[in-house]
């Protein structure tokens, strides 16, 4: 009995084609997500205009005028060497976000790449890089990235790998489960079928295919990336000043914490608005993506 | 499921294996010299060469990694401290169970709190408890820890003088560093909730129970809680591990002598065996805390534990 | 029929709508039905006609949000279930209502042992201790046949066909006055299917239950059903007795419903489906929600609302085409 | 009232045995350090009668009028307490209360005084002799014999880890108080009191019977009892009552034990010192952030007590051949573009002196006069004066600033970057651990600026040689320059002969027209205490110790 089967089969016609436009506006209609991406935007935007935006130089110092509170002229205050912290913030969402974004986009390359490579072969090159990424695991964090940052020296590439290489695990997981997920399902087959390339496969058929939860699990670990940077910042460690790294300068103010909050809690404030958008944006896109979730 | 705990067990081997080449590896390479570091800046140069093959340095790199495994696996003896002039192990051993009891603390935290809270969210999904409860987790998240320790020093110890702002002492002593430290932990946990709890709650079983004429409360602790938790369980485990971890900077603000602040400090004096052990010790720790994991994630979920069960059966046919 | 004092079950007037993500889907959109003691009653339609929601609906327990009954009545012996409160509510659950679901795969909970689940709303209903409760479901299972050995096993060792004879047991095990089968036998092998329908054919009849079997297999309903309802877009668009749909469809639809299912015993040139996609039932188009796939369908279709009417003793139509045929 | 009297006492009493001891030996450069010189000068004339006052009756009455406790926060754990290994951070903050060494010196180009050593002198050549007490017993009853002395030292010489034991030859015991000593060359000014002072002194029998070589459980002589030890976490100590030394003429400064039990509290996080003190969890700490010093200071129930570090902050250039820093003119310029009293205010308000030289009034043998002199004040007109007499124009050179990556350094390098930006010079800053620091400060491609800190021992010359004697680095200074003259300068004024004021300011004239590095500045050591701490007594590294401080009566009561 074939009931109505020629009823669905027209149904599911449109489904793909506007499957990021259900995405869309989805995270369109969820008002958390819309804030997060505005946050995000107004970040981007302040680190391209930083220039335009900021009063003054970020490295400009004036040591008549220290650790002065917030005025009209120095909206947030001046740190030890006189700087304009308002300034300095504006500069630092430069370091800040591109330290975020690029160790993000560094450990997705090569843990997507691992990843998509162990789900689709599967058997030993399954086995050998799940180990490496079990070793890799093993290792807390944030000790991983401080022992990295150690080996290769202060700098803005090398904290950005510091930091990236211990993200690799998740976006690895999170690829080669997705590539699992779909491993056997019919394009695919009959891609293998048509005799394309491995290579083609993976970049055109798997890939694309597995990046919804990739993408939720990236977006997620900028906010971490950003954290840990701050973090590696407080030990010590990290991008050279004068640098205006966010991190940085909350860490350079701790111990003024109780004469000078100022020094601290802007860059704070900062940080938690940027962790916090990208979350909020994270969590939309997830549940955007998730047919489950689906209202 | 005895037998998988053992296969289990012997997996841990070649992980742990892993990890001791790559953080021995890591070592190697970090620039600076541990026999400087120990002599005073005036040392000439001889002393330092002398420093230097006293304690071993001057042997290529598979000979130290050989009589580093060496003497973890044929005596358990991951050498001398060479700035406190004691077997790591006794100070690891010393020191563990502060770093652990913060992490247990925390962990307790995260589950009688964030738990609870991710129940909260889901249950009234969308409506204000949600949202006031999405929102608390999301700052607990977005809060770096050392910036909540300091608040939670200045208001608890300082102006309340309720509780001690360092030491460890007793008790009193690991309430604020746990609070601090669990902050994270319980927005995630709060969040991990909601989610796994949104998926169970409208998952058909659910329907079932509800058309079978249990109330809500029934359902919630009988049907929906233990399917929920499954997830749950694995961000415990995960944030053992990284509980067991990022107390480093806890430990440092609160002048706790735990694991995370011998680590770093062998780092910075480049004191080779405490790193090696103590990181050696964490990834024993936390592959060990995922063995327990899935252990329980097998105890509670019959589906788990058929597969381990299935899996063995593979094994026997391979 | 909507005026019979006499019936078990009346569903009067009842509208449902879901709220997602800003709009408003109507998923039911007034419908009435009445149902006798004893008898069962069909509901066909589409995949997203509003029959699951129906059922639901009798049971309240249609998630909330985004569900919501707008309006209607729902009586049973004369009791209105929308107005009970939830405690009352609960104690018709289960015990004098009960559902078989859709699909067994996941109806189960997958970390409960199956006899438990059993005997979990038995437990419920009737004063009896844990030992006596998981005693009836045992014999519960044997009665859907399975043997009661298998009483602590989980879901995840039994078949599909397995898992819904164990929700079957679940949903007579308190011996309920009204069972609510939704499309028992979809998600089951074809094989299969037959042996559970005519099991819970069986069941019904000994433990003298009434039934409303939802499906969009008109094999299934006719099997099975005494009466029936055509749903389209979450409205009745024809009811009355089996025979009478099933020899006189008078509605397009279910005409349309009849030339897209192959049988054996007619020979037919080809199937004719229904050309078109079911309505976005959020955005349902204005007259007879059936005129844009209709045949028939002329202007006076799209202009207003079309009323169900009765053309012949007990067969009720919506299609202002109809009414003029048939009398 | 009797006990400031006591301590009057002592201190005269001490001053005696140091003019008795040794002051023979060791010729007194010109200029008296600054600060011994004050308390110094009149205890010659009163000495007499203060040996007169009974030490009987006094002791009775020190015993009632003992605080309990005191806590004092340390900025990190001394790890290994054993006698002779290297030193740290945490072990020189609680060395000194923990072990006695043969003398005792009390304060930079002070004297010494006897401790384990009653006395000592200059018998030969090169040849020293030493004689100790012959009731020195540690806390096990063990007594301490010559034998244990030379067994020490021998023992501290093949572990190699104390710098000035390298200069011995040979260590021996010839009688059970007497131990001769046998060095490479005659000692400087100060020399001998070095390596003296530097090496604990333990029981031969009571080191071997420890399980770990007094790595956690030191058994001394000292007034205190190690009770416990927490690594990472305290210290406490407790005083002993049957201390050795009895006779009060010869008890130390650091031996007085005014405190009953005193702990070490390791406060790894510099804003929780302001804390500890605040809520009483300590009474004593030294790394006070700059910041919560202000509060401490207007706070009638705290004491801040002001201190001049032994560190100089210093710019050293590179100098190696061919390196554009070898012109005297562009390092010149480079010290008159830096405005280090702009600096100093900027890193440390009010706890920082713009220096003149390399070393300070701490150092024995340092001239008042050079603060009265120029020494590169800031003057930019000056800087770009001498930078185009260089020859170099502005936006031409690039120099590489290494640092450690405290914070405090961070900053000064941050203003050294910005000030010479305004001469056209970029500095690209590299700040790294202080492992990284140690590793490549030597090797003349990791920088062209080097942010360096100095200290160095009693004398002036002390952190002089540190940066400039070409003998311990391969031939140049640490900085790479040649210079004969200046090595010949440096050996003058380091010998016991040459020790003087005219020597003392040849050097200083030369080194500052030559520049090789630049002395910025010093940081001051505010140590805050609880109100009831009437005095706080710093060893020569800086360090309190706790039982020599002088507590109020109502102290912690």
């Amino acid at each position: 009995m074939h009931n109505s089967s020629a009823i669905t089969a027209i149904t599911q016609k449109n489904k793909k084609q506007s499957q990021f436009a259900v995405v869309l506006r989805r995270l369109s209609k969820n008002p958390s997500a819309i804030i997060g991406l505005i946050v995000v935007c107004l970040l981007v935007i302040m680190a391209i205009f930083a220039p335009l935006i900021a009063p003054y130089p970020y490295d400009k110092q004036n040591l008549l005028n220290t650790r002065k509170p917030p005025s009209a002229e120095h909206i947030m205050g001046t740190d030890e060497l006189g700087r304009d912290i308002f300034s300095r913030i504006v500069y630092g969402s430069r370091y800040s976000l591109s330290i975020g974004f690029l160790a993000v986009l560094f450990s997705n390359i090569i843990g997507m790449t691992l990843g998509a490579l162990a789900g689709y072969f599967g058997g030993l090159v399954d086995d050998i890089i799940m180990r490496l990424i079990d070793i890799i695991q093993s290792i807390p964090g944030i000790l991983l990235a401080i022992a990295i940052s150690v080996v290769l020296g202060p700098g803005f590439i090398n904290t950005l790998i510091a930091l990236g290489f211990g993200a690799i695990t998740m976006a690895c997981r999170l690829m080669r489960a997705s590539v699992l997920g779909i491993r056997h399902q019919e394009f695919l087959e009959a891609a293998i079928s048509n005799n394309a390339s491995t290579f083609r496969i993976i970049t055109k058929h798997v890939i694309p295919n597995s990046f919804a939860p990739v993408l939720v699990g990236a977006t997620m670990s900028i906010g971490n990336v950003i954290m840990s940077a701050a973090m590696l910042s407080f030990i010590g460690l990290g991008i050279q000043p004068p640098t205006p790294e966010w991190g940085a300068m909350i860490s350079g103010g701790r111990a003024l914490i109780r004469s000078c909050p100022w020094m601290v809690t802007f860059p704070g404030i900062f940080i938690m608005l940027t962790v916090l958008a990208f979350n909020m944006l994270g969590d939309g896109l997830r549940d955007a993506l998730d047919p489950k979730l689906k209202k | 499921m005895g037998r998988y705990i053992l296969k289990r067990l012997i997996w841990m081997i070649p992980v742990v294996l892993g990890v001791t080449i790559l953080v021995f590896s890591i070592m190697y390479l970090i620039p600076g010299d541990p026999a400087k570091m120990m002599l005073s800046p005036e040392a000439t140069p001889e002393e330092i060469a002398a420093k230097r093959e006293e304690l071993g340095l001057n042997e290529p790199y598979l000979v130290r990694l050989g009589k580093f495994l060496g003497g973890i696996v044929f005596r358990f003896d991951f050498g001398d401290s060479w700035v406190y002039n004691q077997p790591v192990t006794k100070e690891l051993l010393n020191r563990f169970p502060r770093t652990l009891t913060i992490a247990v603390i925390c962990i307790g935290l995260q589950i009688i709190i964030g738990i609870p809270l991710g129940i909260i969210a889901a249950v009234n999904q969308n409506g204000l408890g949600d949202r006031i409860s999405m929102f608390i987790a999301l700052f607990g998240i977005s809060l770096p820890n050392f910036w909540i320790a300091l608040m939670l020093i200045l208001f608890f110890s300082v102006k309340l003088g309720w509780l001690p702002p360092f030491g460890i002492d007793g008790f009193k002593y690991y309430i604020l560093p746990c609070i601090a430290n669990a902050f994270p932990g319980i927005a995630t946990q709060a969040r991990q909730t909601r989610s796994s709890m949104l998926e169970v709650i409208r998952s058909d079983y659910i329907t079932t129970a509800r058309a079978k004429g249990m109330s809500e409360l029934q359902i919630l602790l009988k049907h929906a809680l233990p399917n929920a938790l499954l997830p749950v369980i694995t961000i415990i485990g995960n944030g053992m591990g990284m509980l067991l971890a990022g107390t480093v900077v806890i430990e440092s603000i609160f002048s706790i002598p735990g694991i995370g602040m011998y680590l770093v400090g062998g780092i910075n004096s480049r004191d080779y065996n405490i790193v090696q052990s103590s990181v050696i010790f964490l990834a024993l720790a936390f592959t060990f805390i995922m063995l327990l994991v899935d252990l329980a994630y097998a105890f509670i979920d019959p589906r788990i534990k058929a597969q381990f069960a299935r899996k063995h059966k593979r094994g026997h046919h391979a | 029929m909507s005026n019979n004092a006499t019936s078990f079950l009346e569903v009067k007037d009842l509208v449902v709508e879901y709220t997602s993500e800003g709009s408003v889907i109507h998923a039911v959109n007034g419908v009435s039905f009445a149902l006798e003691r004893g008898k069962t009653f069909g509901l066909v339609g589409e995949t997203g006609a509003g029959k699951t929601s129906i059922a639901k609906a009798i049971l309240r327990i249609l998630p909330d949000p985004p569900a919501k009954i707008r309006n209607g009545q729902i009586l049973l012996d004369g009791i209105d279930l929308l107005t009970l409160e939830e405690k009352d509510m609960r104690k018709i659950r289960g015990r004098r209502v009960s559902m078989i679901f859709q699909d067994p795969m996941t109806a189960l909970n997958p970390i409960m042992k199956v006899g438990k689940q059993i005997a979990e709303v038995i437990k419920l209903h009737n004063k009896i201790s844990n030992k006596q409760a998981e005693a009836e479901a045992g014999k519960m299972l044997e009665l859907v046949g399975i043997p009661a050995e298998r009483f602590n096993e989980y879901p995840h060792q039994f078949s599909g066909g397995m898992k819904q004879r164990v929700i079957i047991a679940m949903a007579l095990a308190c011996n309920p006055e009204l069972l609510l089968a939704d499309e028992p036998t979809t998600a089951l092998d074809v094989t299969i299917q037959a042996q559970v329908l005519e099991m819970i054919n069986k069941l019904k009849r000994d433990l003298n239950t009434s039934m409303i079997m939802i499906s969009h297999n008109l094999g299934v309903v006719a099997e099975i059903c005494d009466d029936l309802a055509v749903i389209y877009a979450g409205e009745v668009v024809e009811l009355g007795s089996k025979e009478t749909i099933f020899d006189r469809a008078a509605h397009p639809y279910t005409v349309g419903l009849f030339s897209a299912v192959p049988t054996l015993d007619e020979e037919k040139e080809r199937l004719v489906p229904i050309i078109g996609l079911p309505p976005d039932p959020s955005n349902l188009p204005a007259g007879c929600h059936f005129h844009p796939r209709c045949p028939w369908a002329d202007e006076a279709c799209e202009r207003e609302s079309i009323p169900l009417r009765e053309i012949a003793p007990g067969h009720f139509c919506r299609c202002i085409k109809v009414s003029a045929q048939e009398n | 009232m009797k006990r400031k009297f006591l301590v009057v006492f002592l201190a005269l009493s001490m001053l005696l045995s140091v003019l008795s001891g040794c002051a023979k030996e060791v010729e007194k450069p010109v200029e008296e350090p600054a600060a011994p010189a004050a308390t110094e000068a009149p205890a010659v004339t009163e000495a007499p009668a203060a040996t007169e006052v009974p030490a009987a009756t006094e002791a009775p009455v020190e015993e009632l009028a003992l605080p309990e406790i005191v806590s004092i926060a340390i900025g990190a754990d001394p790890a290994d307490l054993a006698p002779f290994v290297g030193m740290s951070m945490g072990r020189i903050a609680v060395l000194k209360t923990i072990y006695e060494y043969l003398i005792e010196t009390d304060s930079m180009g002070g004297a010494a005084v006897p401790m384990i050593a009653k006395s000592w002198e200059k018998t030969g050549d090169k040849v020293y002799k030493i004689t100790i007490f012959d009731n020195v017993y540690d806390s096990a009853g063990n007594h301490i014999t010559a034998a244990d002395v030379a067994w020490s030292y021998n023992t501290a010489k093949e572990l190699g880890n104390l710098r000035p034991l390298g200069d011995i030859v040979s260590i021996s015991a010839v009688d059970d108080v007497t131990v001769n000593l046998e060095v490479k060359s005659n000692f400087g000014p100060g020399g001998l009191e070095k390596v003296l002072s530097e090496c604990p002194i333990v029981s031969q029998k009571a080191y071997e019977a420890s399980p770990d070589g007094f790595a956690t459980k030191p058994i001394t002589s000292g007034p205190y009892l190690l009770t416990e030890y927490v690594p990472g976490s305290s210290l406490t100590f407790e005083r002993r009552e049957d201390y050795w030394q009895t006779d009060p003429q010869y008890r130390t400064l650091f031996s007085q034990a005014n405190v009953k039990k005193i702990v070490f509290k390791v406060i790894t996080e510099a804003a929780q010192n302001a804390i500890a003190l605040e809520t009483g969890n300590v009474d004593i700490a030294a790394g006070v952030t700059q910041d919560d010093l202000a509060r401490f200071m207007n706070n009638p129930a705290f004491t801040t007590f002001n201190f001049l570090d032994n560190l100089t902050q210093n710019l050293q250039f590179n100098g190696s051949e061919g390196h554009p820093l070898t012109n005297k003119e562009l390092r010149q310029a480079i010290a008159y573009a830096i405005d280090t009293s702009a600096m100093c205010e900027a890193v440390a308000p009010g706890a920082c002196t713009p220096a003149h030289t390399i070393g300070n009034p701490n150092f024995g043998g340092y001239l008042k006069k050079w603060e009265s002199e120029p020494y590169y004040e800031y003057d930019l007109e000056k800087a770009k004066e001498l930078f185009a007499a260089s020859g170099h124009t502005p936006g031409e050179l690039t120099f590489k600033l290494l640092a450690q990556n405290d914070a405090r350094s961070g900053l000064m390098a941050q203003i050294i970057q910005a000030q010479l930006g305004e001469l056209g010079i970029a500095v690209e800053i590299s700040q790294v651990e202080s492992a990284v620091y140690n590793q490549i400060q030597y090797d003349p491609t990791a920088y062209d600026l080097l942010l360096a800190m100095s200290a160095g021992g009693d004398f002036i010359f002390s952190p002089w040689q540190l940066v400039y004697d070409q003998n311990r680095y391969n031939g140049t200074t640490s900085n790479f320059f040649k210079d004969d003259e200046l090595q010949s300068l440096l050996a003058t004024v380091s010998s016991l002969e040459g020790f003087n004021e005219a020597n003392v300011d040849a050097f200083q004239q030369y080194q500052k027209e030559q520049l090789y590095a630049y002395g910025m500045l010093s940081f001051n050591s505010i140590i805050v205490a609880d109100s009831g701490v009437l005095k706080v007594v710093r060893d020569t590294r800086g360090q309190v110790i706790p039982g020599a401080c002088e507590y109020a009566a109502d102290f912690n009561k």
